[in-house]
């Protein structure tokens, strides 16, 4: 104490401001979770991954000189070798070139049929969800009767229907009921969060029921709607296989990894490499899906925030 | 001539079964890839419930097999037949036997069979193979009442059937489901209901049926009223219905099942390896085929239809896409099918050799085509589409096979459309095609069950063709009694059928591989053969 | 109807069924009308139906019989246009200031959500009012940034505060806005409201059991058992002359930030069951607990009268 | 309550109505008929006797009513046009009792595995055992159940040689099937659990039953669990359904007589009766489901009361 | 008296994206048997964190416990305290009232059960006796209906009973110490007074000690025995209930006094009110943390944390004020009326 002088104990005027400094940056639900998926190491790691894979779809198909729809009869189902990295198929076509071929209409399909699901998925159930009563009683007859009709019949009608074989009429044909299961997820876990009581301070605000859908009830019920996602991904690279047998998948020579994977099964006892292959890339898909889907959840979660 | 045979012909291996003892549990365990629609012998018409039939009731005749597993038609339900001069009426003697729940067997069995068959409100499939008897169509269509056929049992074992016209096949349609006996009681007692369960069935073949699991199996026992009784050593066959084909060989590899047929080439090296496994290659009556639209643009053109038939590696094709199992097809009309007691391809030349022979570059034919149509002749600004009527993978390898072959061969755009099969059989219906592809079994053993497909008439491959002179000779075979005039109208058919017109493309003519343990005897392995388990017998199992 | 009157609650009720055939009659029969720029204090037993009476007068349940006119217009009855209008207007600060806010959004968003339906602004606008509305409540705009999980209980409370201001109310209802606040905050926001309400004319339903304070803002006060008002009066005469029993049991518990004072205290003790307000019988709700019972209380239902001017009572004493 | 439910089982049969009727006028729009799955053109007059036998010679619209008046009269849905003789409802009947036993059998075992792998990987979050029930996960999803349903069998049948490779009996023919089908559902519902254990483990109430010295393994079973398990109904629901519909594959590869088969080949073969009625069994059976999930919603988390709302 | 804990030096920091948030910065305190230590001050001064600290239920990370603090609970350490041990630890020595009733109750569980839960845990009974006890400790918090009400839900329960839920559970199993955080801001003022009866007598029945935070200072009078007051995750000031009603020394603490509202006032006065904001727990500590809206600050205090300055054995405080150099300064005037009165 005795060091201190004593002038400094003069009185000095109050001021109120002297103490609330900003000392934090200000951010958005999220370009906060932006930033922390940012420092997940794991999910940078399968961002990579995934870049590495569109990146390989890209120039794969010429890495080696072999085209993918080169039919060589005197090389049918030889083993991975040196020339022919993944080994070829029963027609004696290079299988690295045909993965890679096969991995740009998979990964769209993949991708973009996750997308449109998740899409009308999240805005139908939480429109159920949210306005409850007939309304919710209507639109989830309505996802009863879309399930239960037999979807092989209403895609062979798509398909001569339209009777043509664009993307556009694969996503529809893949995505036409494939959203019932999301909507049905989005809504029963909307069911649970619509009771909290932040969803009523927010009608009383008088927030429009899009804006609670939007903005409270999807962020709400978001990891699950990853976990659907990652799901939904591997699906409909599957599903995209058996479009091509009613004639609305990918036309031959061009393929998919579901149509490789497929092609290989039957004999994938005794060519194992086959079905390999294709498969690697459908579970590396979905595994840097996963990991990425845990990561955003983990980035979503303001009660993880570091 | 007249034929009669009463003489029951003994099998091969009877004599070393007496030698060597059999087992004294006698069974089989064996598979069937599918479950039988119905066993009402009327409806239905797939190959399953056609094995079981024959199997389970016994028709008027017996195709069976001699010691060089050559076919030979016994006496079975008939004692012996007899035909007037021009071959239009037949009387079989039918045998004394009984059915299986006591009642005798009567010439009016087999009558009410035919008939019910031909009645149109059973609805019968296979109906159409009884149009040589009098007035079958006529019956058929409901324009005559049943009365009218030409089928009569003037006692209880005498059964008389008359026909519109000599028929030189007939007695290859007797051992058919459609001639099989039915018993009317059980017929009326069960109604639609009839042959869809065991119980609404009676049987007087070598076997009955003791278990029916709907998709899962069917295990049949043996007939002990059967007349032939002290022939059939077999006590018990379970026959699994089982589709997957991994599945098939993983049972076949730890001797689930005693017997099956294997498509796998790596399967099949992998039971010749097996010691205890024996190995039977057999052609079916049956041929691959793609086929054109005639009534199309590109199509109607000889010279262009020949250029795709010829641009066909069969060679090529058999070993990649069959690896080797099938036989390259240059003819319409398969290797195991005869003509009386030859095997016809032995008789005639593949017709498309020659063509080959003659044209060694396709590419030129289709310029030449093209020339003729008045359109470009830039082959490679040519885009022509191939529809396959099926949506598996097995379809597809094929597909992509095929439209590389022809992208180089031709240098054309080709391209390839899977769709299912009905929607395929309604786009050929209705001409909405360029190529299409099938496989065509016979039905008989006698060229012209496939030979009268391309019939301007007969509608069952739609290629819009017609030629007057391919239909009379056809018309004129069908009635022909002598075997070399019959044959040479058919080798004048499938000339202008294949060399002429090139309107089907013939790829390959099947070969089944059957795969069995060797202690199974006695199964009948032709194609036509229908004595199924009747003589078999396991030893040293 | 009294045009003065900005709230007029008719004869309101709202009941919950609970499980088969039984209804909690959580607001049973209340009236009572608010005018402009005053403040009605409303206080009671915990359960007695408060907070629903207060949601109710919203809007946000509906009314199981009654009406609540605002302005002259019946809440329960609005149009789409209307109903928007009369959210900007009237507004509610909620009891829980936990389960009230949404977990996955920035506290300035929680904020700005209603800003961004009614009031159009830039961005530049918004931020600064969202900054202002902190600062008014005694936060600091870093707080905007924040999760509700990062900020104490009282901190979220004058984030739900600050969320009701945003959108420039007339008409509050106040659900204990201030019990999770130290005293130098609820003064700090208790001086607000007033601020507010004399700049403004602000008009407060304010429902606390901080009786202290209850009188400190309320020009009315109303007291509430088991779904019933059962006394309404000026403040001043409500804590001189409480009449109903209850009341005055009430008013002889308020805690004394003083020990010398809190020691000597002398409470009405109230004893007897406290009754359910389930299946509720006929009569006063109070006879079971009141130590002046009489026969009829247990048959007829005291009905609210005025006493003496402004004075009202739900009690067959008076 | 009980009104609601009787409500929603009349909202039931109008959907089923919808279902059938829309299944009836799509599945005749679609090219092919029945007599199609003999792969063979067959003459003219074999297909006008048959369309006459079986009606389909008359406009889709008559067909409709007559199909109507047996459903709604006799409660008939009439015979399998490719299995002649067999009524559809009886072999529904019979083959979805095979299916219901073994895909109860999985779908039992994959839930209760499923659910406690997820848990169990939210619990140790981004250690071992989450990444272990991811890889689970993945290879649930991306390797095809035939082929491990053909490893299985291979290695079970042909190299051990301690299991029946195919066919329906008793309870050791089901072991194989049964791993073989599990295996998607623990992939799915570990990973939908272990998301929502995630979002659950972060509330408050978890903390009380802490406080209140609730051991680890109490707060999972009796708070985490109960407030996790939502997506776990969702996705149930059409599964019960599934199961009685039969799994396809696992039945062509193990030989097992269920309903799979017969609801993937009605379509191709154009059995009409048969269509019509797998769709509307298989209808009956999920909107019943989805009627039980609503309802297990309520009791799940009470705040949830789907019967009355705005 | 014996102690039953001791709390020294105890530092909490929470990791967040902007920095590290010092929410509680060396807290000392003791408490002993049947002893009431009311934590007062600031909202958002760490009495939560504290209190969740005592109890191990802080989430590690983003929290952080630094390390040279100790939390002593008759004689063992808390923060050394296996699973096993913590599970009986909880509930059964230690249990506390949450500040929030709502979140803090399973929405998806009966009230019934949540209360049974810890019953069967500690006091091993069997279901049908924590049932009945359980309705006993409803009714005991004055629910009506009890035995109905057992099974009803959280969100079909008032604020208020919510809270009161809350107190029966942590009542269930006579703890030693009881940590209120708030228990009665939901409150109306008569049951409150039953709830504060309810404690005195668990007090002088079972001897427990109680740490009560509340912003009731009335509550505060009437129940505490010793108060510690908060401020910025410090304490400023602490000393028995009449030292720190009658006697207060430090700036804080009088403003605290004197914006109680008081029921003498008439219509709508001002009430006293502090300028300006606590300072953002992220900034690192200097100078006092008051001083920004301290009346009487000084250069110092903006530069030096003050020292503590013992007025008598339970009274002490932190305050440049009680320098020897520092100005004469006296008890607000309001405070002194109030005494007098
Ligand atoms: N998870 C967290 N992350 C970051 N900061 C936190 C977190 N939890 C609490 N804090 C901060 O710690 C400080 C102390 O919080 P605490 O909950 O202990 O306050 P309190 O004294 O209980 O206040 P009140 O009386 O308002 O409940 C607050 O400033 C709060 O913002
Ligand atoms: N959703 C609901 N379902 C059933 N009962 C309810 C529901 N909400 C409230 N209640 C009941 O209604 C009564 C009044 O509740 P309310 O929340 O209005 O009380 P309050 O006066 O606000 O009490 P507090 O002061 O404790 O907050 C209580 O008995 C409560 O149990
Ligand atoms: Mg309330
Ligand atoms: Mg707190």
């Amino acid at each position: 104490m005795e060091e201190i002088s004593k002038d400094k104990f003069k009185k000095v005027p109050m001021d109120v401001s002297r103490g609330d400094k900003m000392a934090r940056p200000r951010m958005g639900y999220w370009q906060d979770a932006w930033r922390r998926l940012k420092t997940n190491k794991v999910a940078m790691l399968s961002i990579i991954i995934l870049l590495t894979l569109v990146v390989m779809t890209v120039i794969g198909p010429h890495l080696n000189g072999y085209s993918y729809k080169t039919v060589d009869p005197s090389k049918v189902n030889m083993k991975p070798n040196s020339e022919h990295w993944f080994g070829t198929d029963e027609l004696g076509r290079d299988v690295f070139s045909r993965v890679w071929q096969a991995g740009r209409i998979s990964m769209v399909i993949g991708i973009l049929g996750a997308i449109i699901d998740t899409v009308i998925g999240c805005i139908y159930g939480g429109i159920a969800a949210y306005f409850g009563g007939k309304v919710d009683n209507i639109m989830m007859r309505i996802v009863e009767i879309l399930i239960s009709i037999p979807y092989l019949i209403v895609v062979i009608l798509i398909s001569i229907v339209t009777e043509s074989r664009s993307l556009g009429t694969m996503i529809l044909s893949l995505t036409l009921t494939g959203w019932c299961g999301m909507a049905r997820l989005v809504r029963g876990q909307m069911l649970q969060v619509k009771q909290q009581e932040y969803i009523m301070a927010a009608e009383t605000l008088g927030v429009s029921p899009w804006k609670i859908i939007t903005r409270h009830l999807i962020p709400n019920v978001l990891g699950i709607v990853i976990v659907a996602i990652t799901f939904d991904i591997p699906g409909y690279i599957f599903a995209e296989t058996f479009l091509s047998y009613i004639g609305l998948g990918v036309q031959p020579p061009n393929t998919s990894w579901g149509a490789l994977a497929s092609a290989a099964q039957q004999n994938f006892i005794f060519y194992p490499h086959q079905m390999f292959f294709p498969s690697l890339m459908i579970a590396l898909t979905m595994l840097s899906f996963t990991l990425l889907g845990d990561g955003l959840r983990d980035a979503l979660d303001p009660k993880l925030r570091q | 001539g007249k034929e009669s045979k009463t003489v029951d012909k003994g099998r091969k291996d009877e004599g070393q079964a007496v030698e060597q003892e059999i087992d004294s549990e006698q069974y089989l365990n064996l598979i069937m890839s599918a479950e039988p629609s119905t066993l009402d012998a009327s409806k239905g018409a797939d190959s399953y419930s056609n094995g079981i039939l024959n199997n389970v009731l016994e028709p008027l005749t017996r195709l069976e097999e001699d010691k060089d597993l050559k076919n030979v038609l016994a006496p079975a339900g008939a004692e012996g037949w007899e035909h007037n001069e021009d071959g239009t009426v037949w009387t079989f003697k039918i045998r004394d036997a009984k059915w299986s729940d006591g009642e005798p067997v009567r010439a009016q069995d087999y009558e009410y069979g035919i008939k019910r068959t031909l009645k149109p409100d059973t609805a019968a499939p296979y109906a159409y193979l009884l149009a040589p008897i009098k007035n079958a169509a006529k019956v058929n269509s409901g324009e005559l009442p049943v009365e009218e056929l030409g089928v009569k049992s003037l006692d209880d074992k005498t059964l008389e059937i008359t026909l519109e016209s000599p028929t030189p096949y007939f007695l290859q349609l007797t051992y058919q489901r459609v001639m099989l006996p039915q018993r009317q009681d059980m017929v009326e007692k069960h109604g639609d209901k009839y042959g869809s369960e065991i119980d609404t069935l009676v049987y007087n073949g070598p076997f009955i049926i003791s278990n029916w699991a709907h998709n899962s199996e069917m295990v049949l026992a043996k007939n002990e009223n059967y007349w032939d009784a002290d022939k059939v050593k077999l006590n018990n066959i379970n026959v699994k219905i089982l589709s997957d084909e991994n599945a098939i060989y993983n049972s076949l590899a730890n001797g689930s099942i005693d017997s099956t047929g294997v498509g796998k080439p790596e399967w099949i090296e992998r039971f010749k390896g097996n010691k205890d496994l024996e190995q039977l290659e057999v052609i079916n009556p049956s041929t691959f085929f793609m086929f054109f639209n005639t009534q199309d643009e590109l199509f109607k053109n000889a010279n262009v239809r020949k250029a795709f038939s010829l641009a066909i590696d069969r060679e090529e094709l058999a070993d990649v896409i069959f690896h080797g199992i099938n036989v390259p097809a240059y003819g319409w009309v398969s290797p195991s099918i005869s003509v009386e007691d030859n095997e016809y391809r032995t008789l005639v030349e593949e017709p498309l050799k020659k063509l080959a022979e003659e044209n060694k570059d396709p590419k030129a034919l289709l310029v030449k085509g093209l020339e003729e149509l008045g359109m470009d002749t830039d082959t490679s600004k040519l885009t022509v589409k191939m529809t396959l009527g099926s949506t598996d993978q097995w379809f597809r390898t094929y597909g992509e096979y095929v439209q590389q072959m022809y992208n180089e061969n031709l240098g054309i755009n080709f391209e390839v459309e899977f769709v299912e099969w009905p929607v395929f059989s309604s786009m050929v219906e209705k001409g909405e095609f360029q190529i299409g592809y099938m496989a065509w079994g016979a039905e008989f053993n006698d060229p012209i069950s496939l030979l009268s497909l391309l019939k301007s008439d007969s509608g069952a491959i739609q290629t819009g063709w017609s030629n007057a002179r391919y239909d009379e000779l056809i018309s004129l075979a069908s009635k022909e009694m002598d075997a070399e005039k019959r044959l040479e109208y058919y080798t004048e058919a499938e000339k202008i059928l294949l060399y002429d017109e090139s309107v089907l493309a013939p790829t390959v003519y099947p070969r089944s591989n059957v795969f069995k343990y060797k202690y199974v005897n006695g199964l009948g392995v032709t194609p036509f053969g229908t004595s199924g388990y009747k003589y078999g017998y396991t030893q040293g199992r | 109807m009294n045009n003065e009157n900005l709230i007029e609650v008719v004869d309101l009720k709202k009941y919950f069924s609970v499980g088969k055939d039984r209804t909690l009659k959580a607001v049973d029969n209340v009236s009572f009308s608010i005018k402009k720029g005053e403040t009605l204090g409303l206080v009671g037993e915990s359960g007695c139906g408060k907070t629903t009476c207060g949601r109710t007068v919203l809007g946000i349940y509906q009314a199981t019989a009654g009406h609540v006119y605002y302005n002259g217009m019946d809440v329960h009855a609005m149009n789409r246009e209307e109903k928007l209008k009369f959210k900007k207007s009237a507004q509610m600060i909620f009891q829980d200031p936990y389960a009230s806010l949404d977990p996955r959004m920035t506290i300035g968003d929680i904020i700005g959500e209603g800003m961004d339906v009614h009031i159009k602004l830039s961005h530049k606008e918004r931020q600064g009012k969202i900054d202002n509305l902190l600062g008014k409540v005694g936060l600091t705009s870093e707080h905007s940034a924040r999760f509700p999980h990062e900020l104490s209980g009282g901190q979220r409370q004058r984030i739900g505060i600050a969320r009701a201001l945003a959108v420039e109310p007339e008409f509050i209802v106040c659900d204990e806005p201030i019990s999770a606040l130290d005293v130098s905050i609820q003064a700090q926001i208790v001086n607000l409201l007033i601020k507010l309400q004399r700049e403004l004319g602000l008009t407060y339903l304010f429902i606390s059991h901080d009786l202290s304070m209850v009188k400190h803002i309320s020009d009315r006060v109303g007291v509430m058992y088991l779904g019933s008002i059962v006394e309404l009066a000026s403040n001043h005469d409500l804590y001189e002359k409480p009449l109903h029993p209850y009341t005055q049991a009430l008013i002889s518990a308020i805690p004394i930030p003083d020990p010398v004072i809190e020691d000597k205290r002398n409470r009405i003790k109230l004893e007897g069951e406290v009754p359910s307000p389930i299946n509720t019988p006929e009569g006063c709700k109070f006879m079971k607990r009141c130590v002046h019972a009489k026969e009829i209380c247990g048959k007829i239902t005291p009905e609210l009268k005025e006493i003496e001017k402004n004075h009202f009572v739900a009690c067959h004493l008076f | 309550m009980g009104k609601y439910i009787v409500k929603r089982i009349g909202y039931m049969f109008l959907t089923l109505f919808i279902i059938m009727t829309l299944t009836f006028f799509l599945m005749h729009s679609i090219p092919g008929d029945p007599l199609a799955h003999m792969a063979k053109k067959l003459p003219e007059q074999i297909r006008l006797n048959y369309y006459e036998k079986y009606g389909l010679d008359k406009p889709v619209v008559v067909q409709y009513g007559k199909f109507l008046k047996n459903v709604f009269t006799k409660g008939d849905f009439g015979e399998s046009l490719r299995y002649p003789g067999r009524p559809v409802t009886d072999t529904i009947l019979k083959h979805a009792r095979i299916s219901g036993k073994l895909g109860f059998q999985a779908l039992f075992i994959g839930v209760m595995i499923g659910i406690v792998l997820g848990i169990v990987a939210a619990l140790n979050r981004n250690r071992w055992p989450d990444y272990l029930v991811m890889f689970v996960a993945i290879v649930g999803v991306t390797v095809p159940v035939f082929i491990i349903a053909a490893l299985l069998q291979y290695v079970f049948t042909v190299k051990l040689e301690l299991l029946p490779t195919f066919g329906w009996g008793e309870f050791k023919y089901t072991i194989l099937p049964t791993i073989a089908m599990c295996f998607g559902s623990i992939a799915t519902y570990a990973r939908y659990m272990r998301s929502n254990v995630l979002e659950v483990i972060n509330q408050d109430y978890i903390l009380t039953a802490q406080a209140k010295g609730v051991s680890p393994f109490n707060v999972v079973r009796k708070h985490v669990f109960r407030n996790a398990i939502l997506p776990a109904i969702t996705i149930l629901g059409p599964q019960i359904a599934g199961i009685f519909t039969g799994s396809f594959v696992i039945e062509k590869i193990f030989g097992i007589p269920g309903l799979g088969f017969y609801y993937v080949s009605a379509i191709n073969d154009r059995d009409y009766t048969m269509i019509i009625g797998t769709t509307i069994f298989f209808a009956a059976l999920f909107v019943f489901s989805q009627l039980v999930v609503d309802l297990l919603y309520g009791v799940v988390d009470p705040r949830i009361r789907v019967s009355n709302d705005k | 008296m014996e102690k039953v804990l001791e709390v020294k030096n105890l530092k909490i920091s929470f990791h967040t994206y902007a920095g590290e948030v010092r929410a509680v910065r060396g807290v000392d305190f003791d408490l002993d048997k049947g002893e009431t230590l009311a934590l007062v001050g600031e909202s958002g001064c760490g009495k939560t964190v504290t209190a969740k600290a005592i109890m191990r239920l802080l989430k590690v990370p983003p929290a952080e416990i630094k390390k040279g603090s100790e939390i002593i609970f008759n004689g063992e350490d808390v923060l050394k305290m296996s699973k096993k041990r913590l599970s009986s630890f909880r509930g059964e020595d230690v249990s506390m009232i949450f500040q929030d009733p709502m979140t803090s109750l399973n929405p998806t569980m009966t009230i019934g059960n949540q209360i049974m839960e810890s019953l069967r845990i500690h006091k091993k009974l069997n279901k049908k006796e924590a049932e009945k006890e359980a309705i006993r400790l409803l009714e005991l918090v004055n629910i009506p209906n009890a035995s109905e009400r057992i099974k009803s839900f959280p969100h079909q329960l008032s604020g208020g009973m919510r809270q009161r839920v809350m107190i029966a559970i942590a009542l269930s199993c006579n703890p030693k110490i009881l940590i209120a955080d708030e228990p009665t801001t939901a409150l109306d003022v008569t049951i409150q007074a039953q709830i504060l009866d309810l404690l005195k007598e668990l007090k002088k029945d079972f001897e427990t000690a109680i740490i009560l935070v509340t912003h009731d200072l009335g509550v505060v009078a009437n129940f505490a025995d010793k108060i510690q007051v908060m401020y910025a995750g410090q304490v400023v000031e602490r000393g028995t209930r009449d030292e720190i009603f009658q006697n207060s020394m430090h700036p804080y603490t009088w403003a605290l006094l004197s914006s109680v509202p008081r029921l003498d006032t008439k219509g709508k006065e001002e009430l006293y009110a502090l300028g300006g904001t606590p300072p953002d727990l992220i900034l690192p500590l200097k100078g006092c943390p008051f001083s920004s809206r301290c009346e009487h600050c000084m250069e110092i205090c903006l530069e030096e944390k003050p020292e503590i300055t013992k007025l008598s054995d339970t009274h002490s405080l932190s305050c440049w004020l009680q320098h020897p150099y520092a100005p004469k300064t006296e008890r607000p005037e309001v405070l002194r009326g109030e005494r007098n009165e």
